[in-house]
């Protein structure tokens, strides 16, 4: 979502529109004028495919789409198409993401520059096409950078900083473009565009990976004994931890073209606060919400939002939340048979293992299956974390705010 | 001018839930309002409560608007200011789907007056904020079909004039191509009109 | 290969560049390397390989070394076909926006065995067929998964042993009959596919350059005899693979735009079991089972007459 | 190839040295060697064509026959990639080729 100062800014020229994230995401693959679209249809992303196809056929973006026949040919096609040197884009939620989990190893382990992006959706059984975040939790080991957008605007803005981002020399790696299904992906929103001149000026179109050309062959996909393959996996995460500073930069390259930027996480009022909540795409707007009224109560507290995933920003993190007492953590999936359950808070607490002052981390799984949060479930969630962290009583297993029959 | 409207175009964030059954439209009602008001360099967004919408089930869908481009929240409208009913047959049910604000206002789709539409619908509302208008006597004519969303977009437009009718007639064109745009768009014209008379 | 160039005569046609070469790793006599040495002969220098995993995948693209001299993907086993489809779809996407030559012609070929497009790999052969892409598939069947020890696939034949179709108390080998994945492939508007046996190196070259020229899709079903799952002796390979042919276990189809033909008509056929006799994985077949085998032949070789529309296959030798 | 630190290693696994496999000795694979007898050899091509290694050699090369027969090719066995198959020997038309064990050909 566009901030006050950031709308008033002078590089402003694009168009507005209003879309829904899955829209403005297929505008932005339009603008970044990639060459081929595989994806399968799966509620809640289906208007990413459906938009594209229709831009496509009326000539918008000339492209080649391939109609595939499930996700995991979806995401193999465009490994095929990248691999020849084509921009590629595929598009996912829930199952459909599961579906593609081998291949998600593979695209990483290529070092191809595939750009996907993912409505978030829970998994089954029982089915739920409703939101939380269980489909992108468990692919966090699968080598893609990660990036959570909070609003259709900045899905659209993600996806082009994908590109930048994916196709860098230095990183070579797929980009997860992630928004919350439902919530942001049929949401209609203001979206400023930036229009196709992204191409020349931002997402210049060079191949900088390798590619099978016939007239320089090369051997892609091979196989490997004991005595290599380490050291691939190792480059691979050194690609990824590398990329925070090229995700960073692409940012800041974007904000002086466009006049947007988003950082790796972000705060609000968070100077002073003694308490915070994290969380992560649509639930940070949410959170701003309550964090104003929760202030009106005389609590001092603030919310932040975690946009960059993989890699995960230590540094950043903390310290952005070193001076509080307590941080709650949001997780909308659950780590199951680990304690704490929420998959963020883990990485939290291990990244922070070696750090001298740091808050206590209290886990909160909430929005499981898009089970409603409204702005004084969050105001409660404060009023909650300033007074344990008054009595100084913790829970060291995660609170599983909003399930029938637990209450806090 | 009615005499809410000024204190309920003054607020930073105005929110309208619509309710319907699934293929009236009210998502698309939510979003021709919000469309219309992106359009005119407000801010706004439509959400739809529904994922997969089947035809019959009963449907909501919010709208905020703020009349600045200030940054607006997604949580779903329990409490909305604006309460728009698309179908009749959920006059008595609609107290289930909504907590209206105090001073909310609701626009009915029923052929009841308004004295009997507030005492079957069963919530507090002030009498001079309830609106009730008979949609199918005009989609039936103009659409042939009991489709209701438009009409009460245009009736919503009247009683809360956050966007203009020329956006709306506008955003309708875009959403429907062809004929049924310029029907749809007769459509809200007359729900419009409906109110203005008054 | 340009369309110029004619069909091969004999093998003294065969051209002498090899884009495959030796210093990998296939078993001793294996008979997939001589289907792919002939497969590049025909299809040259500007070829994509899109290959599946399987024995001819990890033997020839061993890090740091690699046997083949055109552009090379493996992906993963179940995914040849989508594979291959975006790679041909990426061109063709880059040809119409001008950053590829439009006059290039480059072949895309997907290789596969018979566990990557019976079995895992169906489905994504089939969505690749459906829609259309300009691949030629080229399916090497062993008759069964080789590469991880011989179990048995939707390829393997009636009666063979396998690991996983042991011959023990209660069953005798595989006791299904083999998918026929032709009349599938067929079944999908496919305007060329053929059976082709790497005995019959011209025949199958010749079938080779044929797919490639399709404006569509083209799918080869080559035999491929495999030393090790089959268990004979490594210098009888194209022995066998010629044995097929002869005993009509094998019939070299070609159909040619709704046209069913046989390219390698035999004359009078050998019994089935001079093919069976000299395979491990037939060796607990008795009369009755060999003889059920040659009934199956026999009811086929019928059916193919009568679909070809003449004695293409002739009766079975006194 | 000099692979000692991680960093040396190409990007994804590729390799971009086409057909470097050639570079392998797979000689250690073999328990017999064809020979070919040149003076039985009729030049069909057929060794040639079935080898799974391509580790028949056509070479242009001139050879006469002690019959006095010129012959413009002559087969020769790349015993770096020769495996021992024997599938050449085999379908040899003439018996020009004999699989000989290698520790008698190596006296």
């Amino acid at each position: 979502m566009i901030s006050e100062k950031k709308l008033n800014s002078k590089q402003r020229k694009g168009e507005v529109k209003p879309l829904n994230s899955n829209e403005a995401v297929a505008e932005a693959v339009k603008d970044a004028d990639v060459d081929v679209v595989a994806a399968y249809p799966i509620t809640p992303q289906t208007i990413v495919v459906e938009t594209l196809a229709e831009l496509i056929g009326n000539g918008e973006l000339n492209a080649e789409m391939i109609h595939v026949e499930s996700e995991h040919s979806a995401l193999s096609a465009v490994i095929g198409a990248s691999a020849v040197g084509a921009r590629v884009f595929t598009a996912t939620a829930s199952q459909g993401l599961a579906l593609m989990h081998e291949v998600l190893h593979i695209t990483s382990g290529l070092r191809l520059p595939v750009v996907m992006s993912v409505a978030m959706r829970a998994l089954s059984a029982p089915i739920s096409i409703f939101n939380d975040q269980s489909d992108i939790m468990n692919q966090r080991n699968t080598g893609w950078i990660t990036i959570i957008a909070s609003s259709a605007q900045e899905a659209y803005d993600s996806i082009l900083q994908a590109y930048k981002i994916a196709e860098n020399p230095k990183v070579l790696l797929p980009v997860m473009v992630s928004y919350d299904g439902y919530v942001l992906s049929h949401t209609i929103e203001r979206v400023e565009t930036v229009g196709k001149s992204v191409v020349e000026e931002y997402i210049p179109k060079k191949v900088t990976w390798n590619t099978l050309d016939v007239k320089d062959p090369i051997t892609m996909g091979t196989i490997t004994s004991p005595e290599y393959y380490y050291e691939f996996k190792y480059a691979q995460e050194r690609a990824l931890e590398e990329s925070l500073s090229v995700i960073k930069s692409a940012d800041e390259e974007f904000e002086r073209l466009y006049g947007r930027s988003y950082g790796i996480i972000e705060g609000y009022k968070i100077e002073d606060a003694e308490v915070a909540l994290l969380a992560t795409s649509s639930y940070y707007t949410n959170l701003k919400v309550a964090t104003d009224l929760a202030r009106k109560e005389g609590l001092k507290v603030g919310t932040i939002k975690l946009r960059v995933f993989r890699p995960f920003p230590r540094e950043e993190l903390y310290s952005m939340i070193k001076d509080l007492q307590v941080l709650g953590v949001i997780d909308r999936a659950i780590a199951f048979g680990q304690k704490p359950s929420g998959p963020i808070a883990n990485d939290i607490a291990s990244a922070l293992q070696y750090k001298k002052d740091k808050p206590i981390i209290q886990s909160i799984i909430a929005g499981i299956g898009q089970r409603r949060m409204l702005i004084e479930d969050f105001v409660k969630l404060y009023r909650m974390l300033v007074k344990n962290m008054n009595e100084k009583k913790f829970y060291e297993e995660s609170i599983f705010y909003g399930v029938k029959g637990i209450e806090f | 001018m009615y005499p809410f409207q000024e204190e309920l175009l003054n607020k930073d964030i105005i929110e309208v839930t619509w309710l319907g059954r699934g293929g009236q439209g009210a998502v698309t009602a939510s979003e021709l309002v919000a469309m219309s008001a992106i359009k005119e360099g407000k801010n706004a967004i439509a959400i739809p409560e529904f994922g997969a919408e089947r035809r019959g089930v009963p449907v909501r869908a919010y709208t905020r608007v703020s009349k600045e481009l200030k940054e607006i929240h997604k949580t779903p409208i329990v409490n909305p200011d604006i309460f728009v009913l698309l179908d009749p047959s959920l006059l008595s049910k609609a107290k289930n789907y909504i907590d209206l604000k105090d001073d909310g206002v609701v626009i009915a789709n029923t052929q009841l007056s308004k004295d009997e539409a507030i005492k079957v619908m069963g919530i507090k509302v002030k009498e001079e904020n309830f609106f009730v208008i008979d949609a199918k006597s005009i989609v039936m004519r103009i659409l042939g079909r009991p489709i209701y969303n438009t009409v009460m977009v245009g009736a919503f437009i009247a009683i809360v004039p956050i966007v203009k009718l020329e956006t709306v007639l506008e955003s309708v064109r875009e959403t429907f191509k062809g004929k049924l745009g310029d029907l749809n768009a007769q459509v809200i014209e007359e729900g419009y009109k409906h109110f203005l008379k008054k | 290969m340009s369309s110029e160039s004619k069909q091969l005569k004999n093998i003294f046609d065969i051209p002498r560049e090899e884009l495959f070469v030796g210093g990998h790793s296939m078993c001793a006599g294996c008979t997939a390397p001589i289907i792919i040495r002939h497969l590049l002969k025909v299809a040259g220098k500007n070829t994509i390989i899109v290959n599946a995993t399987g024995c001819l995948e990890v033997s020839t693209t061993s890090f740091p070394y690699t046997a083949w001299k055109v552009p090379w993907i493996h992906v993963a086993f179940e995914n040849t076909g989508a594979v291959a489809s975006g790679v041909e779809s990426a061109i063709k996407a880059m040809k119409m926006k001008g950053i590829l030559d439009p006059n290039e012609e480059i072949n895309i070929i997907a290789v596969a065995g018979d566990g990557g497009t019976f079995d895992i790999g169906f489905q994504a052969l089939s969505g690749m067929l459906e829609r259309g892409h300009k691949v030629m598939y080229v399916l090497y069947d062993n008759e069964a998964y080789m590469n991880t020890g011989v179990q048995r696939s939707g390829g393997t034949p009636f009666g063979a042993w396998t690991t996983t179709t042991p011959v023990t108390k209660r069953i005798r080998g595989e006791w299904r009959n083999k998918k026929d994945i032709f009349d599938i492939v067929i079944a999908h508007g496919v305007k060329y596919a053929a059976v082709a046996n790497p005995a019959y190196t011209v025949d199958m070259m010749n079938k080779f350059k044929k797919g490639l020229e399709q404006e569509g899709p083209s799918f080869m079903h080559v035999l491929m005899p495999c030393t090790t799952g089959w268990r004979f002796d490594p210098k009888y390979g194209i022995t066998i693979a010629r044995l097929a042919t002869e005993t009509a276990i094998w019939i070299n189809y070609e159909y040619d735009n709704g046209k069913l033909d046989v390219t390698i008509p035999v004359k009078k056929r050998k019994p089935v079991k001079e093919y069976l006799k000299m395979q491990g994985r037939y060796a607990h077949l008795n009369d009755v089972e060999i003889s059920y085998i040659q009934e199956q032949v026999n009811k086929k070789v019928e059916e193919v007459n009568k679909k070809v529309g003449r004695e293409v296959i002739g009766p079975l030798e006194a | 190839m000099k692979l000692e630190k991680w960093s040396d290693f190409p990007l994804g696994g590729n390799i971009k040295d086409p057909g470097n496999s050639i570079e392998n000795d797979m000689s250690g694979w073999r328990s017999e060697r064809p020979i070919i007898d040149l003076e039985k050899c009729v030049r069909c091509r057929i060794c040639w064509t079935y080898c799974p290694e391509g580790a028949i050699l056509e070479l242009d090369k001139e050879y006469k026959t002690s019959s006095g027969r010129v012959y413009k090719v002559t087969y020769a066995v790349d015993y770096q990639h020769c495996k021992g198959c024997g599938i050449c020997a085999n379908e040899c038309p003439v018996k020009a080729i004999q699989m000989v064990p290698e520790e008698v050909s190596i006296k």
